[in-house]
């Protein structure tokens, strides 16, 4: 038994538990987000006393770094009035909590009828290969090498379609978000400017000195001032 | 940690991420407050997949793999479904799941 | 340092956490120093770029200048505004600085590494992405707009330029066969010390681009884009004062320190020179030590001289360089970093490679033969690369220098 | 933005040289430059020729000083023979009347047995703090007594400290021709002969009789540093009991001098402050000092309000003293 473990751990998990919990009351989207970083970095910190070190820095690279970020930015695309009297939860925001507590409620009891079984489980699982030279018995916990060759060997499928998966993502994400142009506009430098005024293509205007959009082969001139 | 902390402790912790992460994805108005929510149950699942890892098979790897395979997935639902609320804000201006109540795009 | 604790008598808990404590305590204080020397080596010797002298009043050469410095900004006031949100506001500093000092529970010093990570060299660059966060804290809870466009900016910036990074290091692990910073230093032990990665086709181009990319993460000139005060304030920066401010220019300077130590690292061999092994020991250890802090100083020195040459780029200046650039190259650099691992080692990384084409001729020595076939190949692979990618560039920057009789005839491009 | 309203030849384009652009070239060759230059400066000699443009130029201030040209001018300073120690300045109010921002004040002094004006000033008192050192004073002199100085480290924590009289205001001759030597010896013929002839119309000490000078003639070692110049007047003997010392307790001695001075005055005038008058009136110059507080609080009653609303009490009360006393003089 080491206390420093049973302490580490139980702090990790408040960080972790009481994080989510705001992540999913506090009013305020954006710091509902923030919240969020913080129950993942609790996340990535339990990995790390898993001895799951490639895990967690997986975790903070690709979650904290990059998930969160992400749902920060398209909140911050998608904001809208938020203040009182604005409802943040649906009206029967009870039914969701009456689910999740029950979900809670089954969930524990099965884990803790079968604990026992697991811990002897467990007790087995940690005695390593006998050595050979009769030196203390060490357990080899898999790292980022055995992973990689588990990519590479075993789970060479999965980790194809994944990366398939991932691609698919990108371009559907791309497709879905992107925002169509009618038309192309482009500010000239003053070089080119004088380049057209030189070959005497001289933008129409009219009696207000505005410029006239005018048909050139079928396209269109857009020049900078035509925005107004 | 393996020796100190029960497996069920981890395996609790989870159970209880995972229902906070349910009741988010259901309870909250906003799409984004949804897809935090379902973020915080995609972790829970890791945390089960981790743990059952280092306590049952810590010399293997399909843990750890599994694990990996979700974080990929979970970032691809991510940018996909932030990319849709994003869409759907240009058309309708809002992202409350309520609000969104026409079948035409 | 725990076990020798043990031996005292501690129990062996105890032990970790008195060793823990100390370690913290010295990479803390050791941040903190080699910062305050960073702020002050970086104005002296732009100040000579610029044919000036810079700070030489404060005590001698002007080194005690930083902490007068310090001094000052703990005195002035420490403002929030009032419309801030204010917990965020106060924390986004907080943020950063752990972010940075988190980076340095990996990074050695010499050969001293305070914590041997498994996958060291993605955690640095992991702790380097979370500088994102306390940007974007920063930014929107300051209230301000520039500090919201600073924070945007910023966050973009590091987003992009994470993957060239990483993808940058993928050849030093591939070389090396480990993410762990210790084993990438031993690998490069070679040659009485010299055979440093920069000294490969393949970690030069590697080197080359991780640097740039580490700029753009620290936000160095040219990439300052997060904090241009011409054009916003301070960026993110802007509603900050005090100490507050003090704390992001520690994380700043922090950060740019743990750039140098990580690329001294990754490519420079670390504390590996002539003469380490031999002397050994303790004495070694210095020696190493003395390398290492010379390697990096001469990076931060290269920063300098960037920072005093090249101005400011552009938001989409900025992109195109990570994506149109950095990108390819860094992709064409894993490409030849494969073909270099399988010529020199493939007895080692792929034993079917041996059966299809019978096993190298010596396990253990150099191969000379095979090295020389290596280097070549791969350099004729990333020049051909850079050559490729500095004509191309060259062709799109002419194209948007002049533009041709057709596009001007038809106003587009 | 158009050009349209532009004529073709109005825009200078230029022609960039596509050697020079290739990409990373220009991004090398600046690199070599900016560390060229960091070369010199660190290595090489300090630049000592302006023409070439590399190198260390900086000059390091306290000790090390550019030299002054010969006209530079920063603040007004009075002149005195070095020899006889007389004030070359008449108090012809040439001076005072050219000062554009109005802060030359001088008292004419006068022959105690006859009451006659002397070509010599009793006070002159000139606010540092708020002249511009255009050197229209210096311009205007007959005389050559005020002249433009070199020192320019005169910031003090201790702003009325910056109300100059004649103990801060005086140098001799020899100090200017130091800084200033063509610039004099142009005009040092005749303003010596001017100062022999107002010498003849000074009776007594009248003149020569402010701060401390240096007698017979020699060379004053206040030349080379100005700011030790002032030193010496501060420490030495006065000559005259109310002359005001200068330091942290100036201005409070000041104020008392001029009240007494003012309150004199008054006296004189018969009107005005006439509760203040019998004090003044029974007690010699330097026991009027007790009295300052009962001048001080008659004092709202004279001109005050046409001075400014802004200026420091004991400013306020120095610039009335010197109106009423020379409102008596000119026998109002």
């Amino acid at each position: 038994m080491n206390p420093i473990a049973i302490g580490v751990f139980i702090v990790i998990a408040l960080l972790t538990l009481g994080s989510g919990i705001m992540v999913v009351t506090v009013r305020n989207i954006i710091h509902s987000a923030l919240w969020l970083i913080a129950s993942f970095i609790g996340v990535a910190a339990l990995y790390l006393l898993m001895e799951a070190e490639f895990l967690a820095v997986v975790q903070i690279l690709v979650y904290a770094g990059a998930v969160s970020i992400l749902v920060l930015f398209a909140i911050m695309l998608t904001r809208q009035v938020t203040g009182e009297g604005v409802r943040v939860v649906f009206e029967r925001w009870w039914v969701a909590l009456l689910i999740a507590l029950g979900l809670f409620g089954v969930i524990v009891p099965t884990l803790w009828k079968h604990g026992a079984t697991w811990e002897e489980a467990a007790k087995l699982a940690q005695v390593g290969p006998t050595p050979v030279d009769g030196a203390a018995n060490s357990l080899q916990v898999a790292t980022a090498t055995e992973i990689g060759r588990s990519f590479m060997g075993e789970y060479l499928l999965p980790f194809e379609v994944v990366s398939v998966l991932l691609l698919m993502a990108l371009i559907g994400a791309v497709v879905i978000a992107y925002e169509e142009r009618t038309r192309r506009r482009r500010v000239l430098t003053l070089a080119e400017e004088l380049a057209l005024k030189k070959r005497g293509i001289v933008e129409p205007r009219d009696a207000e000195g505005a410029v006239v959009p005018r048909e050139a082969e079928g396209k269109v001139i857009l020049l900078d001032s035509e925005q107004a | 940690m393996v020796g100190s902390v029960p497996l069920v402790w981890v395996l609790t912790l989870a159970a209880g991420l995972f229902c906070i992460g349910l009741f988010g994805a259901l309870s909250r108005r906003n799409i984004v407050g949804m897809l935090m929510g379902i973020e915080l149950m995609l972790n829970s699942v890791n945390i089960n997949l981790v743990a059952f890892w280092r306590y049952l098979q810590p010399t293997g790897t399909a843990g750890l793999i599994f694990a990996i395979f979700t974080i990929a997935v979970a970032a691809a639902e991510v940018a996909v479904g932030l990319a849709m609320v994003i869409a759907i804000y240009r058309a309708r201006l809002t992202i409350n799941a309520d609000e969104i109540d026409t079948l035409k795009g | 340092m725990a076990d020798a604790l043990t031996q005292l008598g501690f129990a062996s808990w105890l032990s970790v956490l008195i060793a823990s404590i100390i370690k913290v305590t010295l990479i803390l204080v050791g941040g903190s120093v080699g910062m305050m020397f960073l702020t002050w080596y970086e104005r002296r010797s732009i100040s000579y770029m610029q044919d000036r002298r810079g700070p030489n009043r404060v005590g001698p050469q002007g080194l005690l200048q930083p902490i007068s410095e310090a001094i000052k900004t703990m005195t002035k006031e420490d403002a929030t505004p009032r419309d801030a949100d204010k917990i965020v506001h106060f924390l986004a500093p907080v943020v950063m600085l752990g972010a940075t000092v988190l980076s340095f529970a990996v990074i050695p010093w010499g050969r001293m590494f305070p914590v041997d990570l498994n996958a060291a060299v993605l955690f640095v660059i992991a702790t380097g992405g979370l500088h994102s966060i306390g940007m974007m804290m920063a930014g929107w809870g300051s209230n301000n707009k520039f500090a919201l466009l600073g924070g945007m900016r910023g966050v973009a910036q590091l987003i992009s330029y994470e993957i060239p990074q990483v993808m940058a290091i993928i050849p030093v692990v591939l070389m090396t066969g480990s993410m762990s910073l210790q084993k990438i230093v031993e690998a490069q032990n070679d040659f009485a010390g010299l055979g440093w990665y920069v000294f490969s086709p393949v970690g030069l181009l590697g080197f080359a681009l991780f640097f740039t990319a580490s700029l753009a993460e620290g936000e160095r000139t040219p990439f300052d884009i997060p904090e241009a005060d011409s054009e916003i304030i301070a960026g993110y920066m802007t509603e900050y004062s005090g100490m507050k401010f003090a704390v992001f220019y520690l994380s700043n300077y922090m950060s740019n320190l743990a750039v140098c130590f990580v690329t001294a690292t990754l490519y420079l061999g670390g504390g590996n020179g002539p003469g380490v092994d031999a002397l050994g020991g303790i004495a070694g250890g210095l020696l190493s030590l003395v390398y290492f802090l010379l390697k990096s100083f001469a990076l931060f020195f290269v920063m300098v001289l960037i920072r005093a040459t090249v101005p400011r780029l552009r938001v989409d200046q900025l992109m195109s360089f990570a994506w149109k650039f950095l990108l390819p190259l860094v992709l064409v650099n894993i490409l030849s970093a494969s073909f270099w691992v399988a010529l020199l080692r493939w007895d080692q990384q792929w034993p079917q490679l041996t059966e299809w084409f019978g096993a190298p001729s010596t396990a253990d020595a150099t191969n000379w033969g095979r090295l020389a076939i290596a280097i070549v190949l791969t350099l004729l692979i990333n020049a051909g690369a850079v050559a490729l990618i500095m004509r191309l560039t060259n062709r799109n920057v002419q194209k948007h220098l002049y533009t041709t009789d057709e596009e001007l005839a038809l106003g587009l491009s | 933005m158009t050009l349209s309203h532009l004529a073709t030849e109005d825009v200078f384009v230029v022609e960039r040289n596509d050697a020079d652009f290739r990409a990373g070239q220009g991004m090398t060759k600046g690199l070599g430059i900016v560390f060229r230059k960091f070369r010199k400066a660190l290595f090489g000699k300090p630049n000592s020729d302006r023409a070439d443009t590399e190198g260390q130029f900086n000059v390091q201030y306290p000790e090390e000083r550019l030299a002054m040209p010969e006209a530079y001018r920063n603040m007004p300073i009075l002149l005195y023979d070095d020899a006889t120690g007389h004030e070359l300045c008449t108090s012809c109010f040439q001076c005072e009347r050219i000062c554009p921002p109005q802060v030359i004040h001088i008292t004419q002094a006068k022959d105690p047995a006859t009451g006659k004006p002397v070509p010599a000033a009793a006070k002159f008192v000139l606010e540092y703090d708020t002249c511009m050192s255009c050197g229209y004073c210096a311009e205007v002199c007959p005389f050559d007594a005020i002249k433009m100085d070199h020192d320019f480290e005169l910031s003090t924590a201790n702003h009325p400290e910056l109300d100059v009289d004649y103990n801060r205001l005086l140098r001799p001759v020899s100090y200017y021709e130091t800084i200033a030597p063509t610039m004099w010896s142009d005009v040092k013929e005749q303003a010596m002969k001017k100062l022999q002839n107002n010498i003849k119309r000074r009776p007594g000490d009248i003149g020569r009789d402010h701060g401390q000078k240096i007698k017979g003639g020699a060379p004053v070692a206040a030349a080379a540093t100005p700011a030790a110049g002032a030193a010496p007047a501060a420490g030495a003997a006065k000559p005259r009991g109310p002359v005001a010392a200068i330091g942290k307790n100036m201005s409070e001695d000041k104020t008392a001098k001029l009240l007494a001075i003012r309150a004199a005055n008054a006296a004189k005038r018969g009107g005005g402050a006439a509760d203040a008058a019998p004090v003044a009136q029974a007690a010699p110059v330097a026991e009027a000092v007790a009295a300052a507080p009962a001048a001080a609080s008659a004092a709202p009653t004279g001109p005050v309000a046409a001075i400014g609303q802004n200026m420091s009490e004991d400013k306020r009360a120095k610039l009335e003293a010197i109106r009423a006393a020379k409102r008596a003089e000119r026998g109002e």
